[in-house]
């Protein structure tokens, strides 16, 4: 579905990501991992076109380095960002009804879109008319998955959707992105809680100082020393 | 002296050394500071009319005059500087943009400032009885210039210069640090603002006669202008950046420069002037002169 | 050990919101503090009323024997408590050792009219500063980074930098607010023997955090805060193991798992 | 004379409100000020009239003709002067803005030369109407009341019930997450500058009309004011943007009327005013203070 | 000296950019036409004039480097100032000491030839100005309650000093004195306070940009007075601008373009065939002011101290703007001439001299 070749990017003149290659096949969920800084959301910025950069991204067969944001939204690659990103001063129905900015759905299939987010997120539902700055750390996190939903995206990329989160919340979001894939979804999830993010991953990729250092199935990936030492805490 | 120096050319340089201790006082607050300031002409013409008001109408001895308007700008100036620290930091552009205008409607409204009529026959000042040339007073305005370059370069390289630093980058940060950024975004003022009180004072004696018109908002834009340009937070740039926009439109008029109708030519002057400033903050955005990693060098031991 | 800090009855409003209820706290001296909770619960919002950041609309605090209720932000951290932020503000163009040595601003004496001068006083002060700030980026292991400009590090090493800020003119007491968040373990570790190093110096730390195993096994103490009440104090174990908190922030029982430890 | 001068005052204040809308608007997707939008008020005077002189439009083509050029002028200024700077520091962009004020003034000088002119005659005549036996209003004046709050209703029906409404909303809110949305911020942006020049020009064209006078720099006062009215109402809130342009023009109406033997004259009032009111609101009075820390 | 080479040069400074410009630009054009015009006959002792003109902003600054230019770079023997008083103040004690004689064309600021025997100007001060149109509206038009709206610069505050003086001398009222500043378009709240005073008359002491704006709004607020004012009346854009409610109208001014003397109809015939307008009372100045530095020229040469006793010893010059004859204190003697909007045109009423 999705296929990185030789992909850089460089903030100036220090290079954030070189060389990386990846893949993502459709219906599966793959897990990219790595320390802060590693290059991670600099990856998935480069994939949703927020930031230029070098090599090659195909997506269906189709070149998407070069395009924008907004056009990249249109193939169906929907980004849920690193620090939830939901408009403070909109409330959670306007934020939602943003999400389906970019999508041709009439009026109905819209709302009909809308009911499954409130169905999967039964907090958002009972806030529907709170400003979305106003809301807690948690519930802005639903909120930003649940407003990418409405854009029914091909590709979900989700850019550590636990972080600064309590435990509590944290299951939550882990129970929700289950649930998602059950339905079906192709989805990228970029974690720092490598146990968690592996947990609900088919295949996983490891990224320090910009490269990739290791890539195979979750299961194999769980008894490899390194990512034991690094990630899992062992 | 007077004779082979051409005096066309000694004012011009006068009123440049007069321009280039205006926009160090303004990189001061702007650019060291970090204080966007479109209002500097106001504490330009405070310190001009200042002098004037001492000389003229209570008969005070010129250099004596001067010194107070400059001790009279530094106060003012913390005072007019205290309003704009209440206020959100993208309203401080407009803030102090207001401060000029209400500053020049003072000046040409108050009594004290001779009103519409302004304030004339500002005396020159003497040595020994005798009244300083046009070349002495020039010699004047350059030890003056070399002091204030001094000033300036130690100030930002000493613990003011350090708070000054952190307040521009991030305030919340500096205050956490034990930085009473209070008193230091108004020393800025009151030190910008004193530098410009010594180009008012100098431009008074100079020109002799000053009314409000020479100090309103285009004075104020057009130096911010020049010291952006030439990059924030910089000696150099200062230097460089009033030099050239000074001098600019005073080439045009030195090579009679006639390629077009000559009719228009002070109007497309103006036309390129603005041009200028769109096409530098396009391919410059930083000035001239201005870094992008500042430290301060002597930190780093080998 | 005596009390270092006594808050008490500590208040602040938001609009309607109540975000830090009636709080009361003493922390010791040399202590290692643990502030966890939900969400929005004002653990933050605690932060920025010790260090000055907002004025609480009631209670009272007092630092070593001071009555520091109303201080301005500069004044607290010249009574000797520094602090790192939730996202991270360090000034991105300038050096990590020009940030660092900003830490040391409360001890430099020499004012605008010496240093134009070129006194020796204000010499020599740079010259300490410069040494100083020198000494801890050993400790730290950041010499290499000492010419960075520091927006250009890595997450970790900035967060590093940040408490190298707070850490190098020797505080009486030390905030940290969420030091760990998106590190990995391996960094957590780390981070955690930092903190231990800061406390061996004679610092006093309070530490916000959602690793829980991090706070755990770190911290003397751990208080929670839920909805700006303060519903649990006391040792970490057993705080974990109160039902109230783990209702309210750790959750069910699976979640051991998820806490990585 | 009183409830005259109210009146004087708030026709006075629509036009403010009508060019400090626009700056408002910019304000909030770029977060940028926008210091050519006093050229852009002149532009729409201007086009105006070249409108009625030149092509045969009559009053209400003209004045729709000023709008759309005034309206692409903006967007050309945005494109030109601000997109290539997006990301640097404030200063910058106010520096060409500046710049391009100064370009504009220059050039309309240069063809126009710095005359003032009369507005083009059409069959439309300035004439007073008479409300009570002492209060009186232009007919000009009451058209700019009247278009100008037509034109605020649409606009907050256009923010409020369209998708391209909406999506100027969320990229002042958060630009990036906008485009992740699939939002074309550039679009948007240029839609922003299109709609807040062409009040602009709105303001512009009857102000020209009422005055019967036209001339290069027209715009400079007029758009320092409306910088002062969109503080006072607190940078990007409409509504505190109507509110500010009201206060301002009645102040300055009152004070023209009943004050004498001031030291600060009319034209600074409005930033005393300002500074009065920041310094009791240091966030304007609809502004949102607080950063998170 | 300029007078080395086979021309001999005459500087001019005044505002060619700004918001002023057009009146600098007028005023140049007027000094270029006589120079041209001697020029045309042969020049002066067989050597032709030529004007040097410097932009200064309408800063007194820059009219302080202009004229430093003029005298140093380009040696002119004489400066025409065709500039406001900001910058003829600023100039006049520097001309002064430089020894080079200059006359000021249309600045009305007391001050500006208070420097010494160097500096002229060929129309009288404002105060003049003020106390004829006094005498006119009080023992002519018979107004006992007259409101003021005055600019807000020298040149209005010193007109109507002398203005207000003189009506209350002769024993009328002001009813009521507000200032404006120069670029004001919206009178509505001056003219609704006016009004309340139920005055007989309005003197607008200001230029016909504002004048023009004030007697159209009076007239749409139902202010129907005598309105009354000064030369800044004086332009073809008064008409233009005010339209038909500048019907009327009657102010002061130094020049009339219907004035049958032969030496007026040649420079408006000359005047239209270059600029296809009309001249204005600015332009009539600037011509008159180098109409005296070329006759000065024609009997003494460049020699500057000659020039300028020549130029003080100026005695019923005919001049576009009336006799030129000066005073001992620089100031010129000659008649105010008052004028109406008549059919849609300035019409001479009468005129008479003041001291
Ligand atoms: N805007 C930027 N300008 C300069 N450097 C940047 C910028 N954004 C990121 N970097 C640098 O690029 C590198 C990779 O950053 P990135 O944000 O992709 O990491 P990450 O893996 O997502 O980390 P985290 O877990 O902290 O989110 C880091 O060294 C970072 O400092
Ligand atoms: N300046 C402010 N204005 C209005 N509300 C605020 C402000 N600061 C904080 N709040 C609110 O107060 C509550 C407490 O916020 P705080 O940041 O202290 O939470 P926290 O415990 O630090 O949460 P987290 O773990 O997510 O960082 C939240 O509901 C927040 O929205
Ligand atoms: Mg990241
Ligand atoms: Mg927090």
């Amino acid at each position: 579905m999705l296929e990185i070749e030789q992909l850089s990017v460089s903030y100036g003149r220090i290079q954030a990501v070189r060389n990386i290659s990846l893949k993502v096949e459709s219906g599966e969920v793959v897990t990219l991992i790595g320390s802060n800084g590693a290059g991670k959301t600099t990856t998935v910025h480069a994939i949703t076109g927020v930031i230029p950069a070098q090599g090659s991204i195909r997506y269906e067969g189709k070149e998407l380095c070069g395009l924008s944001a907004h056009q990249i939204v249109r193939e169906g690659i929907v980004l849920v960002p690193e620090g939830r990103r939901v408009f403070p001063r909109l409330n959670v129905e306007e934020n939602l009804y943003m999400g389906a900015y970019a999508s041709k759905m009439g009026s109905a299939e819209r709302d009909q879109e809308m009911e499954r987010v409130f169905q999967l997120f039964p907090r958002l539902a009972e806030r529907k008319t709170q400003l979305a700055g106003t809301m807690s750390g948690g519930e802005q996190q639903m909120l930003a998955i649940g407003r990418a939903l409405m854009a029914k995206p091909k590709l979900l990329i989700l850019d550590e959707p636990s972080m600064g989160l309590a435990p509590i919340v944290v299951k939550d979001i882990f129970d929700t992105i289950r649930q998602i894939k059950q339905e079906g979804l192709t989805m990228l999830l970029i974690e720092q809680n490598a146990m968690m993010a592996l947990s609900v991953a088919d295949r996983g990729y490891g990224l320090e100082h910009g490269e990739i250092v290791f890539s195979d199935h979750v299961e194999n990936l769980r008894d490899q020393d390194v990512v034991k030492k690094a990630y899992l805490g062992k | 002296m007077e004779g082979w120096i051409n005096p066309y050319y000694l004012d011009i340089i006068v009123f440049l050394f007069i321009n280039i201790i205006l926009g160090l006082g303004l990189n001061l607050i702007t650019g060291y500071a970090g204080q966007v300031s479109l209002g500097h002409a106001a504490f330009y013409g405070i310190g001009a009319y200042s002098t004037a008001i001492f000389s003229v109408k209570i008969g005070l001895n010129p250099w004596l005059s001067i010194l107070l308007a400059v001790i009279i700008t530094f106060l003012l100036s913390a005072i007019l500087g205290l309003p704009s620290l209440r206020v959100r930091e993208d309203f401080l552009a407009i803030t102090t943009l207001g401060l000029g205008l209400i500053a020049q409607s003072f000046f040409k409204n108050a009594k004290i400032t001779g009103g519409a009529y302004g304030i004339d026959g500002i005396p020159m000042p003497s040595i020994f009885g005798h009244e300083l040339t046009d070349v002495e007073y020039l010699l004047l305005v350059f030890i003056v210039l070399l002091v204030l370059i001094y000033v300036l370069h130690r100030l930002s390289r000493s613990k003011l210069g350090q708070a000054w630093t952190a307040i521009q980058e991030d305030e919340v940060v500096a205050q956490s640090m034990g930085i009473n950024t209070l008193y230091y975004k108004v020393l800025a003022f009151a030190i910008g603002g004193a530098f410009a009180g010594v180009a008012g004072a100098l431009f008074a004696h100079k020109v002799s006669f000053i009314s409000s018109d020479t100090f309103g908002f285009t004075l104020s834009a057009t130096l911010l202008s020049m010291v952006v340009i030439g990059g924030l937070g910089t000696i150099r740039g200062t230097l460089f950046g009033v030099s050239v926009l000074y001098l600019l439109p005073e080439v045009f008029r030195i090579f009679d420069i006639k390629i077009i109708d000559p009719n228009y030519i002070d109007t497309y002057k103006m036309i390129l002037y603005g041009l200028l400033m769109v096409i530098m903050m396009r391919y410059r955005p930083k000035g001239v002169f201005g870094r992008k990693i500042r430290h301060q060098k002597r930190a780093v031991k080998d | 050990m005596d009390a270092l800090l006594e808050m008490k009855g500590i208040t602040k409003r938001f609009g309607g919101l109540t975000a830090v209820d009636q709080v009361d706290l003493i922390v010791k001296k040399g202590e290692i503090l643990g502030l966890i909770g939900p969400n929005g619960a004002g653990k933050t919002t605690f932060f920025n009323i010790l260090t000055g950041i907002y004025r609480p609309d009631q209670g009272n605090i007092q630092f070593n024997g001071t009555d520091i209720t109303g201080f301005k932000p500069y004044q607290i951290a010249n009574q000797g408590i520094f602090r790192t932020f939730q996202n991270i503000r360090l000034l991105k163009d300038y050096s990590v050792l020009d940030n660092i040595k900003l830490g040391l601003f409360r001890q430099t004496k020499a004012g605008a009219w010496s240093s134009i001068f070129g006194l020796r006083r204000s010499r020599e002060e740079e010259k300490k500063v410069a040494e100083e700030s020198w000494a801890l980026l050993e400790r730290l292991g950041l010499t290499d980074l000492a010419n960075e400009a520091a927006g250009n590090l890595s997450y970790g090493n900035q967060r590093r930098v940040e408490i190298a800020r707070a850490l190098v003119s020797h505080p009486e007491m030390i905030l940290l607010d969420e030091p760990a968040a998106g590190m990995n373990s391996e960094e957590v570790e780390s981070l955690s023997a930092l903190v231990r190093q800061i406390r061996q110096q004679g610092t006093t730390v309070i530490l916000i955090e959602h690793n829980v195993g991090m706070v755990v096994e770190l911290c003397d103490r751990l208080v929670v805060l839920d909805h700006g009440v303060k519903i649990a104090d006391g040792d970490p174990n057993q705080v974990v193991a109160n039902p109230a908190v783990i209702e309210a922030y750790i959750g069910g029982q699976e979640v051991t798992e998820v806490v990585g430890d | 004379m009183l409830a005259q001068q109210l009146l004087n005052g708030i026709a006075l204040g629509f036009t403010y409100i009508l060019i400090a809308v626009g700056l408002t608007m910019i304000y909030g997707v770029l977060k940028l000020l926008h210091f050519a939008h006093g050229v852009i008020y002149t532009v729409g005077a201007f086009s105006a009239m070249i409108g009625i002189l030149y092509l045969n439009m009559n009053f209400i083509v003209a004045i729709l003709f000023g709008m759309i050029i005034a309206g692409i002028a903006g967007v050309l200024v945005e494109r030109l002067a601000y997109r290539p700077l997006r990301g640097t520091h404030p200063i910058t962009t106010l520096i060409s803005g500046v710049g391009i004020a100064i370009f504009v003034e220059s050039l309309f000088q240069a063809i126009f030369t710095s005359d003032p002119r009369g507005f083009p005659a059409t069959g439309m005549k300035v004439e007073p109407i008479h409300i009570t036996s002492s209060i009186s209003l232009t007919n000009s004046k009451l058209y700019i009341i009247i278009v100008g709050l037509v034109c605020l209703l649409l606009l907050y029906a256009f923010l409020k019930w369209t998708k391209m409404g909406v999506a100027i909303q969320a990229v002042s809110q958060d630009m990036r997450a906008a485009s992740l949305m699939g939002v074309n911020v550039n679009q948007v942006v240029a839609v922003t500058f299109f709609i807040g020049s062409a009040l602009a020009a709105l303001a512009g064209a009857f102000v020209a009309y009422d005055f019967n006078s036209l001339f290069p720099t027209m715009g400079s006062i007029p758009g320092l004011k409306a910088f002062c009215v969109v503080v006072l109402g607190g940078l990007g809130s409409i509504p505190g943007t109507i509110i500010g342009g009201l206060i301002l023009g009645i102040v300055e109406s009152l004070s023209e009327g009943y004050l004498t033997g001031m030291v600060i004259d009319k034209d600074a009032i409005a930033f005393v005013i300002l500074i009065l009111i920041l310094l009791l609101k240091p966030s304007g009075l609809f502004g949102k203070q607080v950063e998170k820390v | 000296q300029g007078g080395g080479g086979d021309t001999i040069k005459i500087g001019w400074f005044g505002p060619l950019t700004g918001p002023t410009s057009t009146d600098g630009i007028h005023s140049r054009d007027a000094a270029q036409l006589a120079i041209d015009q001697v020029n045309k006959q042969g020049g002066v002792k067989g050597k032709k004039l030529e004007l040097v003109a410097e932009d200064d902003q309408g800063k007194p600054e820059e009219a302080l480097k202009a004229v430093q230019k003029l005298i140093n770079n380009d040696r002119v023997v004489a400066l025409i100032d065709g500039a406001y008083s900001g910058p003829s103040k600023t100039v006049a004690p520097k001309v002064q000491k430089a020894k080079i004689p200059m006359v000021a064309a249309y600045v009305v600021h007391p001050d500006v030839t208070k420097g010494g025997d160097y500096v002229n100007r060929v129309i009288y001060t404002g105060p003049v100005q003020g106390k004829a149109m006094a005498d006119y509206a009080v023992n002519d038009l018979k107004k006992k309650n007259i409101a003021v709206l005055y600019v807000d610069i020298d040149y209005g505050k010193s007109i109507y000093g002398a203005f207000k003086e003189e009506v209350q001398k002769l024993g009328s009222k002001i009813a009521i004195d507000r200032p404006f500043n120069m670029g004001d378009k919206n009178f509505s709240s001056l003219l609704t306070a006016v009004k309340a005073k139920n005055p007989d008359a309005l003197y607008v002491v200001g230029y016909y940009n504002e004048a023009s704006a004030i007697v159209k709004q009076a007239k749409e607020t139902g202010l129907n007075v005598q309105f009354l004012g000064v030369d800044g009346f004086d332009s073809p854009k008064y008409l233009e601008l005010g339209q038909q409610n500048t019907e009327g109208s009657t102010f002061t001014t130094s020049f009339y373009g219907s004035d049958p003397r032969e030496v007026v109809q040649q420079f408006v015939k000359e005047w239209k065939a270059k600029h296809q307008s009309e001249p204005d009372m600015l332009s009539s100045q600037s011509y008159d002011a180098a109409k005296v530095i070329i006759e000065a020229l024609k009997k003494t040469g460049p020699d500057s101290k000659a020039l300028a006793k020549a130029i003080n010893e100026t005695k019923d010059l005919e001049g576009t703007s009336g006799k030129i004859t000066f005073g001992p204190d620089h100031e010129v003697i000659k008649p105010v001439i008052f004028m109406t909007v008549h059919d849609g045109k300035f019409q001479f009423v009468k005129s008479k001299i003041y001291k």
